[in-house]
């Protein structure tokens, strides 16, 4: 009888200050359905409107599509883990791998001409311009980004309506 | 997620339901490449219905235009929502693409 | 800089007993992923054969959908947990939604002739008859599965090869 | 996964490629309507190259069989192996349904 578990389960209903977690297995298909879940528990806290709809969503499908590509290799040992911390005035998300990191300070600017035909190389570009902030661990392994919830003045990003 | 495809007075129109992202990017790929070697050569690729793209998505259609100007076509895009748009501009991708504003404007000045 | 995150994935590679979790978003896309990885993580400690390919897979699917069509209605706030023991002789599969639960004893049996031609209704019976223990906490959302890793002497399920 | 489907000698064969559970087993139940809707009578579903099946899938191919009987057509099943044949007999499906040991012996025999 796995009491430990159910209890656990019935505490997430307690409210408070939003925090949830996903622990996902390192498979590309499991991502659409991870950044649809998150979607619905930001919007039921009313976040709402294109910085979720696009600089919430592209951004969090970049890091997971990396954990799960280059993080773990799709190693099917692996997990990806996923917390998010809805605050009040922002959303802060940590995307975390098993891998063994990499320098994020190496990739090259996806929108200089010379690279502007390649198929590849806008993730962590996407990430830096949609997110307010973003930033690895040491190793490069957990990535931690941060959206507020209105347009900062000076941002790229759209603009709440 | 699912691609329609139909023919319209020699256009392939492929209509993106649902996101075109790193899960899915390879349906995309293999019927837009089919179609090419089946001998087709003006592409059209419609977002009305679509909800997002992530940089794998984009990566996809620039190699997908890459691969059809190679066989002398043409790939265009039509029906960006202002959040697609948005992704776009800031790759600056909006500068390697025929973008129209809606479908018959695509196909009529092919 | 999420240093916690980061620190907690490093020790996931430390051996000892075997346990891994997953948290998973209340999507049916989701279930042949998490099932893959568990599967990928049992093969990996030489845990395999037809009890693993028909017994495990078949029963933890079916716990799986359960805990995603009913446990949480789909409800796209609630996430599905897993929590896995891989024991020498045996793996404890724990299951847990975030549903009201429901009476697991009041469950017909499929293969009566009036409800063979029922297009639902066996995947209880099918976790049962797979799996070498199985057991409901009291408010019915959280399911514990064992399955020995040799077949016990008068249980259903396939023998190893 | 992935089902493909042909037409031999009138019969439509459906390969079942990967697992039939529940997240796809829509797919398939649909194709096999789309059929059964364009006229087709004789249905084989080939198992050959499936994983595993759950009660789901068990259950799309109950209700296919009998949306299928009721138009006067019929379905088989050919190719399962021992995995697979161990839940139809735990859950006596085996007695319900037509099962081939191959896709020629079900061919010949319609
Ligand atoms: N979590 C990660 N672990 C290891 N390497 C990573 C990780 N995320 C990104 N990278 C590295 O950074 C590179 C650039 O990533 P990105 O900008 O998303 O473009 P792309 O995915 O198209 O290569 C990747 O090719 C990979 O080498
Ligand atoms: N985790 C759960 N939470 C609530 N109800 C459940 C749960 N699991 C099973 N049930 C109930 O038990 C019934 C029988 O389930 P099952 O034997 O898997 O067959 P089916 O899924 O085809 O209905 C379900 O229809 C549902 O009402």
């Amino acid at each position: 009888m796995n009491r430990g578990s159910a209890s656990r389960r019935s505490d997430a209903d307690a409210s408070g200050p939003e925090h949830f977690v996903l622990e996902l297995p390192s498979d590309l298909r499991v991502i659409e359905a991870a950044v649809g879940y998150l979607v619905g528990r930001c919007r039921a806290a009313s976040f709402q409107g294109p910085r979720l709809d696009l600089n919430f969503r592209v951004g969090v499908t970049e890091a997971l599509a990396n954990a799960v590509l280059y993080g773990n290799a799709r190693d099917p040992r692996k997990t990806v883990k996923v917390e998010v911390s809805l605050e009040p005035n922002r959303v802060v998300v940590s995307v975390a791998d098993e891998g063994t990191g990499f320098d994020p300070g190496s990739i090259p600017d996806p929108t200089r001409p010379e690279n502007l035909h390649a198929a590849g190389g806008r993730g962590l570009f996407l990430i830096r311009n949609l997110m307010d902030e973003m930033q690895y661990n040491e190793r490069g392994n957990a990535l931690r980004m941060v959206l507020l919830r209105e347009v900062p003045p000076s941002r790229t990003g759209r603009a709440s309506g | 997620m699912s691609f329609h495809t139909l023919k319209d007075n020699g256009v392939v129109v492929v209509d993106v339901d649902g996101q075109l992202i790193v899960g899915n990017r390879q349906e995309l790929k293999q019927k837009v490449l089919d179609e090419l070697e089946g001998g087709e050569r003006k592409f059209l690729i419609d977002f009305a219905n679509t909800g997002y793209i992530d940089s794998s998505g984009l990566g996809v259609l620039v190699s997908l235009s890459k691969k059809i100007r190679e066989q002398g076509g043409e790939l265009r895009l039509a029906n960006l929502n202002e959040d697609l748009r948005t992704l776009f501009e800031l790759t600056k991708l909006d500068t390697l693409f025929n973008i129209a504003d809606s479908r018959d404007e695509a196909l009529s000045s092919f």
